[in-house]
């Protein structure tokens, strides 16, 4: 299975790219390491996740084709 | 999903808002209306000026957010019409990027609803902001 | 005696409010506008609808009590402008009678702000509405 | 001495017109009575008067010429 992750404002500056693919995560607390085993410098930012434009907690159960937004504190107005 | 757009790409026309205000004088049951602009200013910071923002969003998703704003205000308060529009894209320095349009048969309702709606747009809609300065640099806005 | 006049004669037009909007958009220490409108209601009373409202007042105490109004506002919070509209003469059901214009760097301010001046325009300037009915008979507005 | 009565709102149907003159009256306790006297419908109305565009109570003296305005609740807006 794979998920599809999609980060938003800073974050995609942070990782360099908008989007990406990652194969064999089961949760959300496997997918953020694995996100920050490749990108050491999300450490230093705060970001919540989404997933199918749900906010989710760490122990979210992930599916195949799953859409999961990284997203740093919303700035709207 | 409710398919409802929010969004207005770039600047929102102060025009617009005037006749945005001309279309409810049909509407003989309302008594007030609150409006509530955003509107980009020049900070500075480390010695340059802001010369606009690009807004971004999760555009969906945000969408869904604004809906669930409208709901919840409607459910909370006696109104009689509701409308927020977001710019995304670049903004300059002095133009507006939100507007919430907020009516009600009296004038506590609106004024009381606004305050809460501009809020949960604030903290509730996946929007963010980058600062473009007057020499090109950009800053995120982490608020 | 402050010789301001915030009167203006018949209903406020939309377009002017588009305008007074876009003026500001040279001040860039503004991030927040905050806007109220009044609008002639249709009410029903003993079977027939509201056409229209007269409004008169004690102009010359009326312009002091809307400057002290603003004084206070200007003190209280720290806020960039504040305008004020007031309609005399007739408008009719639907048309605009009152604009509340506030800005201020931050949205809380301009918000808070708007709740107090709209009350003291209520409560403290000597305005009176004379509601005219659809087959021409008057009755007073009495709060 | 003299002073002008101005009417508003409601109150000007009351009386039947915008302004009077009263003469010889020396204080707003007075100047009520005699109002009264003459337009005993006023009795029916809550009213709050002014002297010279400054609210004023019911001991407040009057001089030559003041304006006193009687003023039903206000209805801004």
């Amino acid at each position: 299975m794979q998920v599809n992750v999609i980060f938003f404002g800073v974050l995609s500056d942070v990782v360099g790219k908008n989007m990406l693919t990652i194969q064999d995560t089961g949760n959300m607390t496997d997918l953020k390491s694995k996100l920050i085993t490749n990108y050491p410098n999300l450490k230093d930012y705060t970001y919540r996740m989404a997933v199918n434009q749900q906010m989710v907690e760490d122990n979210y159960l992930l599916f195949d084709n799953d859409s999961v937004a990284v997203m740093p504190p919303f700035a709207g107005g | 999903m409710n398919a409802r757009n929010y969004f207005i790409q770039g600047a929102i026309d102060p025009v617009f808002i005037g006749e945005q205000i001309a279309k409810h004088s049909s509407k003989h049951d309302i008594g007030a209306h609150s409006i509530f602009l955003g509107q980009v200013r020049a900070d500075e910071k480390v010695g340059k000026h802001v010369a606009g923002i690009e807004y971004s969003a999760y555009e969906d998703m945000a969408n869904q957010a604004f809906s669930k704003i409208r709901e919840e205000a409607f459910e909370q308060w006696p109104l009689n019409c509701l409308h927020i529009y977001h710019s995304t894209g670049l903004v300059k320095t002095g133009e507006l990027s939100l507007f919430v349009f907020c009516s009600s048969g009296h004038r506590k309702e609106s004024i009381k609803a606004m305050k809460q709606i501009v809020e949960g747009i604030k903290h509730k809609v996946p929007i963010w902001k980058k600062e473009i300065m007057e020499d090109k640099s950009v800053h995120w806005v982490q608020e």
